[in-house]
């Protein structure tokens, strides 16, 4: 199977291409005895490639199990790509313990958001347009999990940005917020787009330094080479640049929350579960590098700290239920981001498969009740949809026990790593920033739980009707909730699992070989210690969750009055700490701008323009001026002339 | 031998199909139409031929023939390609029959003309890119000025008086400085060879072994015409007038060859002509790209014209193609020369789908659309993905140019700094932010016009014309090994022309 | 005492620059014409000086050929006086300035 | 001091003075009289210097045929005479005068400095030979016959280009 993995990444190009090209005639076929022939058609093309894709990878999975543990790392070669010089680089797939990973979260939760996006867009005037475009962002995503080289990586980089550009925008004529989907799109894409300049940078010093981009190549290289750390350190910074734009990490996270303009699945797979993770999955893959950059080790430490708790206090008072989300997902990302730092890689991947799973559940069951909501997003406007929604109730409550670190469940098994792993590898404040953040995190989740489930309706329940969704949808639901709550015990730490260790950590310890020998942490730490933090931690969880119910469920009043008491706290994390504004008036006002007024109409017309024209115009105004001299007065033109014979014969006579 | 004469075939046949076409009446327009259309499309096929005959494995000029013209100044008809050559041969000669298609219903007074003149250019581009004597390349150079004259004169929008003649003299200015560079190379040259001969490849022998002051003299005359061409910064202006005047076909072909013939001159003239002088200049002259490249973006960013904007975006993207230069690594190189024929895809592609909506609305202000992509979305589609391709979205034939040349101009000795790679990759965030904002401009959104609600989406001819640049686009993008390969020996060849100038004695 | 070939040239060039100034300092077309005639003349003198000094016929042949010239030339130019006149009721070069751009 | 010299200077003298009282004079037909003396002094030159054709035919042509000409246009247009030739910018004029008189003095100096007579001698034998209507004749029949014709072309066309111009007003 691990030869045909190239099949789990050109199968869903395939649906995209039969979608894209046929898909709006697919859609109007007709049967009378099957209601949306059509619609069915393109959701089984489309689900379908990802679905096979999904069954590829697992038999690549249990194939690469059954090889020894020092030859699971296989290649699979297609064709040449580019070749000039010394760069030589392929469409080719390298198939290890990490991307099979990868794989299996891309295609898993893509396969379950695929399903329940042909309940979710059921009717939708551009249906086919909407799995094609799906597809082609898991081909792209394939690509940047499988390739063997940055080249092929940044393939897949720029076309889940592509696609998410493309989705973000899909309702291109709607309004969202202060302008449209489409403005919300393109902001994603070019923010995209800085932290690619970073990574596209990072590979020109490797090509510089390593003279390849192949990662087999570079890493062995980097070990081997004789290359200085400063190198190093640019190099790491500038990818991780590029991981800081796609992870939505500070400063150039402003896209992911306006992301949210696009459809609710859209935000489950990609910007939640896979695309925002490929920063993290990056960092990972290069962990050879990182290793041997202390310094940026360091900061990619403090910025996913700094991220997870600032975004965390903003999703503290956001209203609407994906921007809480959205704001949830940065946080996560920058644990994740925390794990990296802390050299703690797998943990941090750990932490991305349980958050695709549950992050992507509650995006699903947030879509779920918008579906039920008419499209309204406001959790001022839900409460008590406990009975209307059974089985997005009791799934949503597992995925937001699941974030906020309730055991067993999947998401405290990973947080805690990680938090572990910052004390012991970074220190004492990281480990209590990650814990306010978790305890923030748990408050806000069981915010929007109690203020949309609990309490009394919000809304006219006699002008709406909220109603459970169709089995389309509820089904992927139900798996998601299976795979959070359980998702967890594949990385059992050691001091629960005793003897057989952390499954999950050796299954991947042979990637990070090389970048562990590089990092050195001592110090001993007790597992009572271990045992206190977790402790500390949970009951964190536990009280953020406590206070959650406490304020919003039996005093309403004390939320209000906190409101009020810090109102300009209040309004700063209401508007995101203005960050947007900020951008707007000191990056892009001044230079659109100035390139409108000073550039083009005063610089490009003016001056360079200015000088051509002119320089034409000179040429007729010397002329002019060289007309005046031609006074039609005979005498004067024989003046000049005998004035010129006069100094010719001085000349011939100063000659002689 | 007897594929010598290929390229001559080449040139004749637009030439005795011009010729042919005066005796058709101007009545017959359709006829005449096909007839022109025909025309293009043999030369295609021939081209294609050439394609399949030549040999990329050698580096030297193939279908070379060599015929006596001027005898006394050892003046020749000297033809011949080497793979950078072949492949804008090729794109020559692809475009040329999708731009007649494209005008079929948007020219429709003195067709005969346009026609007539519409081959003209072709026969002028085509004997540019075959000429291997200065003094042909000269006359070629300037032969073609006069059809592109004409056609922005005649067919083209309101200012196009103002637009061809600022073209005309701006281009003939610069040209004028390398004739004289031209005879003084051929003069000095005559020094060493013994006899005055505009014979390209005598002089590659001989030129490199002048003195850097002459060199350097001689690099920037011929510098400035190309770079007028280019155009490069700060010589682009008369562009965006040339091209916003000029009818569609005649921007197609504009930013898709004749802007190629300036970076064509580049690597064919300056580089193993004057190879000490292009080490001496190639700082300043990457510079001079760079600021291209971000001006270039900037500029086009804050356009209300759809044709202004691509026609910026020309001056960034044609930036890195210098910079792919005067960079002077294999990478860059390979780079630049597959860029060359990305910019003649893409762009030209562009400009086509900007000349197809002003056909119907009969404006290109950006304001004046929004929300199309309701009302034509095979046009949306095409739009996106050309823009994409001109973006240098990976996967699309813009990415594979634009990286080979940023990864060589970074690991460039000649250079030896990584600035200039650094602001030169900015240029692609600016390349995103211009095309994706026009691209929401006009077609997200609500309708907000009601004029644009009778707008209808692309027809049969229009989605005919546009395919086959769509087919290269993802063919360049996913597999340019095709191309890379025919240019390889070629740009290896004019790379070591510049290390290793030849050197022989006096005589 | 021998006549030096100087004595006519100096003569010569005196007579000529008589004509010029006479063309830089009237008004009177007319006479500015005559000027004129008195500066061929000047020329005429020089070539036939040359010509019996040399010994030569082709300097006399070529006055000849001025005084043909001059004859058109006077006549051109005084048709060209005349018709001026009918004109602009003047024969004053300065009031005459048609070559004025 | 020989026959021919005294002649010399006469005539000389006559052609200066005339000239220069040509160019002062503010009465055109004396101004036209001025210029036949100074003519007619110069055929007497001419005569000194062997050249008997042309002599005549400067007489003939230029005081007889050219001056004629010139005083009917006098008579013709009767223009009013010039108050003071020397009112119209004389500044420009006495520069204009000024100028002359440096041409003048480059001209002499150049001809002195030159010195011709060192490269060439009158021997009259071959000045007088050279004069004769015959040898003139010859010349102007076999070498010079072309530009003969010409110069007889050109005087056909100012013949009729006279009549043209003479004839009508122009607008």
């Amino acid at each position: 199977m691990i030869d045909l993995i190239y099949l789990a990444v050109f199968l869903p190009l395939l649906g995209f291409l039969i979608n894209g090209i046929f898909g709006s005639k697919i859609k109007n076929v007709e049967r009378s005895k099957i209601p949306f022939l059509g619609e069915k058609i393109i959701g089984l093309i489309g689900s379908g490639a990802i679905g096979i894709a999904f069954l590829i990878v697992i038999g690549a999975f249990f194939e690469t199990l059954s090889l020894p543990a020092d030859q699971r790392t296989n290649y699979v070669n297609l064709f040449t790509w580019m070749k000039v010089g010394a760069l030589d680089v392929s469409f080719a797939y390298q198939v290890d313990q990490l991307s099979l990973i990868m794989a299996l979260v891309v295609t898993g939760v893509g396969f379950i958001i695929h399903v329940y996006s042909i309940g979710y867009m059921h009717g939708d005037r551009s249906f086919w347009r909407f799995f094609a475009y799906l597809n082609l962002f898991i081909f792209a995503m394939m690509n940047l999990i499988l390739a063997d080289n940055f080249v092929l990586m940044f393939l897949g980089w720029e076309g889940v940005g592509l696609c998410s550009y493309l989705l973000i925008g899909f309702w291109y004529d709607k309004d969202f917020e202060k302008s449209t989907t489409s403005a919300a799109g393109l902001k994603a894409f070019v923010v995209n787009r800085i932290g690619d300049v970073g990574f596209l940078l990072g590979m020109f010093l490797i090509y510089l330094f390593f003279d390849s981009l192949k990662f087999s190549e570079v890493f062995s290289r980097a070990v081997s080479f004789d290359v200085p750390e400063h190198i190093f350190t640019l190099i790491t910074l500038f990818l991780f640049i590029g991981a800081i734009g796609k992870s939505a990490q500070i400063p150039l996270y402003v896209w992911l929350p306006d992301a949210m303009a696009g459809p609710t699945p859209v935000s489950a797979l990609i910007h939640a579960a896979t695309m925002v993770t490929a920063g993290v999955y990056m960092v990972a893959r290069t962990s050879v590098l990182y290793a041997m950059a202390p310094t940026t080790m360091m900061i990619v430490a403090v910025i996913g700290v700094f991220t997870a708790f600032f975004a965390a206090t903003i999703g503290l008072v956001q209203n609407d239920i994906k921007k809480v989300l959205a704001y949830s997902t940065i946080s996560q990302l920058g644990y994740m981001f925390l794990a990296m730092g802390a050299g703690a890689f797998s943990a941090g991947i750990f932490h991305l498969m349980t958050h695709a799973f549950f992050k992507a559940l509650l995006f699903l069951g947030a879509g779920s009740i918008i579906h039920a909501m008419h499209e309204q997003q406001d959790i001022q406007h839900y409460g008590g949809l406990k009975k209307y929604l059974p089985i997005t109730y009791g799934t949503f409550l597992v995925a937001a026990m699941a974030i906020s670190g309730i055991p067993p469940l999947s998401g405290f098994f990973s947080k805690d790593e990680i938090l572990w792993f910052s004390y012991t590898n970074l220190g004492f404040v990281f480990w209590l920033i990650g814990v306010l953040t978790a305890m923030m995190t748990a408050f806000y989740m069981f915010r929007l739980y109690f203020l949309t489930f609990d309490g009394k309706p919000r809304f006219d329940e006699k002008q709406t009707h909220p109603h459970e969704s169709p089995k389309m949808m509820t089904v992927p639901l139900i798996v998601l909730a299976v795979l959070s709550a359980i998702g967890g015990f594949i990385g059992i730490p050691e001091i629960f699992s005793g003897a057989h260790g952390n499954a999950f950590h050796s299954w991947l310890s042979p990637i990070f070989k090389s970048a562990n020998l590089k990092l050195s942490y001592f110090g001993a730490h007790s597992h009572f210690e271990e045992y206190l933090l977790m402790a500390i931690s949970v009951a964190g969880a536990l009280g953020g969750i406590l206070g959650a119910a406490y304020i919003y469920l039996k005093r309403p009043s004390i939320a209000v009055n906190t409101v009020e008491k810090f109102k300009s706290i209040y309004t700063t994390l209401w508007n995101k700490y203005y960050v947007d504004e900020v951008y707007d008036a000191t990056v892009i006002n001044p230079i659109v701008n100035s390139s409108r007024s000073f550039l083009w109409k005063l610089f490009d017309n003016k001056i360079i323009d200015g000088l051509v024209n002119g320089m034409a115009r000179s040429v007729g105004d010397v002329s002019a001026l060289i007309r005046k001299l031609q006074t039609g007065i005979v005498q004067s033109y024989a003046l000049v002339m005998m004035i010129g014979i006069l100094l010719a014969m001085f000349w011939l006579i100063l000659s002689f | 031998m007897e594929n010598s004469l290929l390229l001559t075939y080449l040139l004749l046949i637009p030439f005795i199909g011009s010729i042919a076409l005066l005796f058709i009446k101007a009545e017959k327009e359709n006829l005449i139409r096909y007839f022109g259309l025909g025309i293009s499309v043999i030369a295609f096929l021939l081209s294609l031929v050439i394609y399949f005959n030549f040999d990329p494995s050698n580096s030297s000029f193939q279908f070379v023939h060599k015929f006596k013209w001027i005898e006394n100044l050892n003046i020749n008809y000297f033809v011949g390609i080497d793979g950078m050559a072949l492949l804008l041969l090729v794109l020559t000669t692809f475009l040329t029959p999708l731009t007649l298609i494209s005008s079929w219903t948007s020219i429709n007074k003195k067709v005969k003309e346009f026609t007539f003149f519409m081959l003209f250019l072709e026969l002028g581009m085509l004997g540019v890119f075959v000429s291997l004597d200065l003094f042909l390349f000269y006359f070629f150079w300037e032969a073609m000025l006069i059809p592109m004259y004409f056609i922005i004169g005649i067919w083209g929008g309101q200012e196009r008086i103002y637009a061809a003649v600022k073209f005309f003299i701006y281009t003939m200015a610069g040209s004028l400085v390398m004739l004289v560079a031209i005879i003084w190379l051929a003069i000095h040259a005559s020094n060493y060879l013994g006899k005055f001969t505009t014979d390209l490849v005598e002089l590659y022998s001989v030129a490199p072994l002048f003195d850097l002051s002459i060199q350097n003299y001689l690099f920037i005359a011929f510098a400035l015409s190309f770079a007028i061409k280019v155009p490069l910064f700060p010589f682009h202006t008369w562009l965006p007038d040339a091209h916003v005047q000029a009818p569609t076909a005649g921007s197609v072909i504009l930013a898709g060859v004749l802007l190629k013939m300036g970076t064509y001159g580049l690597l064919r003239y300056n580089l193993p002509l004057f190879p000490a002088a292009s080490l001496h200049f190639a700082s300043f002259m990457s510079t001079l790209a760079v600021i291209g490249i971000i001006y270039g973006a900037l500029v086009a960013m804050v356009q209300t014209d759809m044709k202004k904007l691509v026609a910026y975006s020309s001056v960034a993207h044609l930036g890195f193609v210098v910079l792919g230069i005067f960079a002077m690594t294999q990478e860059s190189m390979q780079g630049a020369i597959i860029q060359m024929i990305n910019h003649g895809l893409s762009t030209g592609a562009l400009f086509l789908l900007v000349g197809m909506l002003y056909e119907r609305t009969h404006t290109r202000e950006i304001s004046y659309y929004g929300g199309i992509a309701k009302l034509v979305p095979v046009y949306s589609f095409f739009l996106l993905l050309v823009s994409l391709s001109s973006i240098g979205l990976p996967g699309l034939n813009g990415f594979v140019g634009e990286f080979l040349i940023l990864l060589g101009s970074f690991k460039s000795t000649v250079l030896n700094s990584w600035w200039y790679t650094v602001f030169a990759t900015t240029g692609v965030i600016f390349a995103a932010v211009y095309l994706l904002w026009m691209y929401k401009r006009v077609v997200f959104g609500k309708v907000v016009n009601p004029k644009l609600n009778d707008l209808t989406d692309l027809n049969k001819r229009e989605i005919f014309v546009l395919v086959p640049i769509i087919i290269f686009i993802v063919w360049i993008g996913i597999y340019p090994g095709t191309f890379l390969n025919v240019s390889e020996k070629t740009s290896d060849k004019i790379i070591e022309r510049v290390f290793e100038p030849p050197k022989v004695e006096l005589k | 005492m021998q006549i030096q070939i100087e004595y006519y040239l100096i003569l010569s060039a005196a007579l000529f620059i008589i004509g010029v100034t006479g063309v830089l300092i009237r008004r009177n077309a007319i006479v500015v014409f005559m000027c004129i005639e008195l500066m061929l003349n000047s020329a005429n003198l020089t070539l036939i000086t040359f010509s019996s000094y040399l010994g030569n016929s082709i300097g006399q042949l070529f006055v000849f050929f001025v005084m043909a010239v001059a004859a058109a030339e006077a006549a051109v130019g005084l048709a060209i006086i005349i018709a001026l006149f009918r004109n602009k009721r003047t024969v004053n070069i300065d009031e005459i300035n048609i070559f004025k751009w | 001091m020989n026959l021919e010299f005294i002649l010399f200077i006469i005539f000389a003298a006559i052609s200066v003075s005339s000239g220069l009282l040509m160019i002062t004079r503010v009465n055109l037909v004396i101004a036209a009289l001025l210029l036949v003396v100074n003519f007619a002094s110069l055929a007497g030159l001419y005569l000194i210097l062997n050249a008997q054709f042309i002599a005549i035919a400067q007489v003939i042509i230029y005081a007889g045929a050219i001056m004629v000409f010139f005083l009917f246009v006098i008579m013709l247009i009767n223009p009013e005479h010039e108050k003071k030739f020397m009112d119209y910018k004389p500044q420009l004029k006495i520069f204009g005068v000024i100028i002359s008189i440096l041409v003048f003095i480059q001209l002499t100096y150049i001809i002195l400095l030159s010195k011709p007579s060192e490269g060439v001698s009158r021997e009259v034998e071959a000045s007088v030979k050279a004069g004769t209507i015959e040898q003139i004749g010859r010349e102007l029949f076999t070498n010079y016959v072309l530009p003969f014709e010409a110069v007889a072309y050109l005087l056909l066309a100012a013949a009729i280009g006279a009549l043209v111009l003479a004839k009508k007003k122009f607008n």
